[in-house]
């Protein structure tokens, strides 16, 4: 048996059109503590863990939301149709470049692929995948990308920091043959050690 | 071009059969120069940090040749590359200036590449491993019936949800739509136009009450910025949007916004209902 | 633990966009036998009622689906305002107007756009999108619109310079130019200055 708090909480999410961040469900649930409403979240999610039933509670987009069980989806295909498509190879690169360098402009996205992006980025745009977040403070103000909420939401995440960490860039710095140092004092401008270049780290 | 690539392969598959093995790489695989020396230095069991260009430039070279063979349109990009690679091939070749600063001539001209090729490994890992994920509407669904309750107070307004790209989108498809004539100054150039000059200071003037000529000007000093700065007030205040003021002969021009907060509240409640 | 079947059931029926009546729940898992299946909805019917959470399975109008239980309604009233209000087409054409086109008059919008926008600019104005800036100086004095700082706000630029031109869109789908080797030069840290060296051409 649950606390009424866990079905209140279950009964919000279940019905919202869209993951429920804690702060929202704290705010609509002002009536009850919020370190009691995390308990309860935490509590919702293990035991849609431990049934293992056809859905279950998973955290995406800085939101809490019910979905499906991927091992399931040959069934639900039969009577859904599926929204999403494969991604190609080089959408899946510019998107993870964009989201591992955000805001970042268009031509050092195509200084890292070596090839014109600009077809690749508006339709990533027109699939909400990434969005413009601004200009960029230098001169001919190029316009800045970074990824957008429905990357999270499509891609599952809970939010940018629980990204696939880029495993090579470690291995890199191990690497005693490969000279860097001396690169660096050459070309001050490059001057950007590849480690800070990784916002989460 | 990996899609033209392919067709292109369908097409001459006999003839890429003649090749000798190493051209015989699969010409719809590569995504760029990139993803062709990844191709090439794993093809050849090198060490990324430590590659051969003397083998990788010919492999490479030899793949451009038979994408010429091929009728294939090589992008400029693969050019690029191929040049970036024969330059560091050359600067190899370069004697050592003796003169030269001992610990400049221990640089290796592969280091940038070497950079490049290290990253953009990283993020096309990073790519697969993202791609590889369950997704949203393809093998993970959420609920897709509406909750009757909402559905019945639908019309209270949510917070708003829109896209900078959806709004020059639909600016963009809406010039499209309408007769040329009825528009003007739709691309403005790369120089000034008076519309961005009244934009920034109308901006400016949502943030301070009163703003100063100079600072307008002051981080773009030009005889064209000048200039398009002082039509674009005269045109504000033709439109009475500003008013100006000079504190005395040749003194500082300033000016402040028309109408004050207080009197737009008060014409927005008529106009809300004039419209 | 629950079985397969069961977990199945209820991955269709929650993914269902209307009640899913039990002939075609069959039909669309036609390996399972009728039997069993019919086993399995009444064993989800228990496993809800057992537990009393937020929501619970249902039969309505011929067919099966996830209800949130009454009593929990009026928090569920809470959270109507979490739903995302989406721009309809006219209301985001008149956005774009006024963005790119301000200071601007009505009888101008209305010109480019060929319909009335009365309508349309009210709830801008309402939603504070849109604030009047005056009143022109010709006969009529109709009133001069432009966006406010909540759109910078909504749109999370730092002013309106910062708004992305159509021609910076329009940039996306140009082909690559083979000139591109000189773009890089501007940019020093890119400089590999080969381009005299292209011996293809």
């Amino acid at each position: 048996m649950n606390s009424e708090l866990f079905s209140i909480i279950e009964s919000l999410i279940f019905t919202a059109d869209s993951a429920l961040s804690t702060d929202r469900i704290c705010d609509l649930l002002d009536e009850f503590e919020r370190d009691k409403i995390k308990v309860a979240l935490a509590e919702i999610v293990a035991c849609y863990q431990e049934r293992a039933g056809g859905f279950e509670l998973v955290e995406v987009a800085g939101g809490w939301q019910f979905r499906t069980r991927p091992a399931f989806h040959r069934y639900i295909t039969r009577h859904i149709k599926t929204r999403a498509s494969k991604f190609s190879q080089s959408a899946l690169e510019t998107l993870a470049i964009i989201a591992y360098r955000q805001p970042i402009t268009r031509a050092e996205i195509e200084h890292l692929r070596g090839v014109d992006c600009g077809g690749v980025l508006k339709s990533l745009l027109e699939k909400h995948l990434v969005r413009i977040l601004g200009k960029k403070d230098v001169p001919g103000r190029p316009l800045i990308y970074g990824t957008s909420k429905e990357f999270l939401e499509i891609f599952g995440l809970k939010d940018l920091k629980s990204l696939p960490t880029l495993r090579e860039i470690q291995a890199l710095d191990e690497q005693p043959q490969y000279e860097r140092q001396e690169e660096l004092q050459l070309e001050p401008e490059k001057a950007i050690p590849v480690e800070s270049q990784l916002p989460f780290e | 071009m990996a899609v033209e690539a392919h067709y292109h392969r369908e097409e001459n598959l006999p003839l890429l059969d003649g090749f000798h093995e190493q051209y015989s790489v699969h010409l719809d695989k590569f995504d760029g120069p990139m993803d062709l020396l990844l191709h090439l230095i794993k093809k050849n069991e090198l060490d990324i940090c430590d590659i051969s260009i003397a083998v990788i430039t010919r492999q490479y070279l030899e793949y451009i040749k038979l994408m010429k063979d091929l009728n294939l349109e090589v992008a400029g990009d693969f050019l690029v590359m191929a040049a970036t690679l024969l330059q560091i091939k050359s600067r190899q070749l370069l004697p050592i200036d003796v003169d030269e600063e001992p610990e400049e001539d221990e640089v290796d001209p592969r280091n940038e590449l070497v950079r490049r090729l290290l990253e953009y490994q990283q993020y096309k890992e990073a790519g697969m491993v993202i791609g590889a994920r369950a997704l949203l509407g393809r093998e993970v669904f959420t609920r897709s019936a509406p909750e009757p309750m909402l559905t019945a107070a639908q019309n209270v307004e949510g917070p708003l949800e829109v896209s900078l790209f959806e709004l020059v989108d639909a600016f963009r498809s809406l010039l499209q739509r309408i007769p040329a004539e009825s528009f003007h100054d739709v691309a403005p150039g790369d120089s000034l136009s008076i519309v961005d000059c009244i934009n920034e200071i109308l901006s400016l003037l949502q943030e301070q009450d009163t703003v100063q000529f100079d600072t307008l000007i002051q981080d773009e000093y030009s005889r064209e910025r000048v200039i398009v700065t002082f039509l674009a007030l005269l045109e504000l205040c033709r439109l009475k949007l500003i008013r100006i003021f000079q504190g005395n002969d040749h003194g500082s021009i300033w000016f402040v916004p028309a109408v004050t907060t207080d009197s737009t509240d008060s014409t927005e409640v008529v106009t809300l209902h004039e419209l």
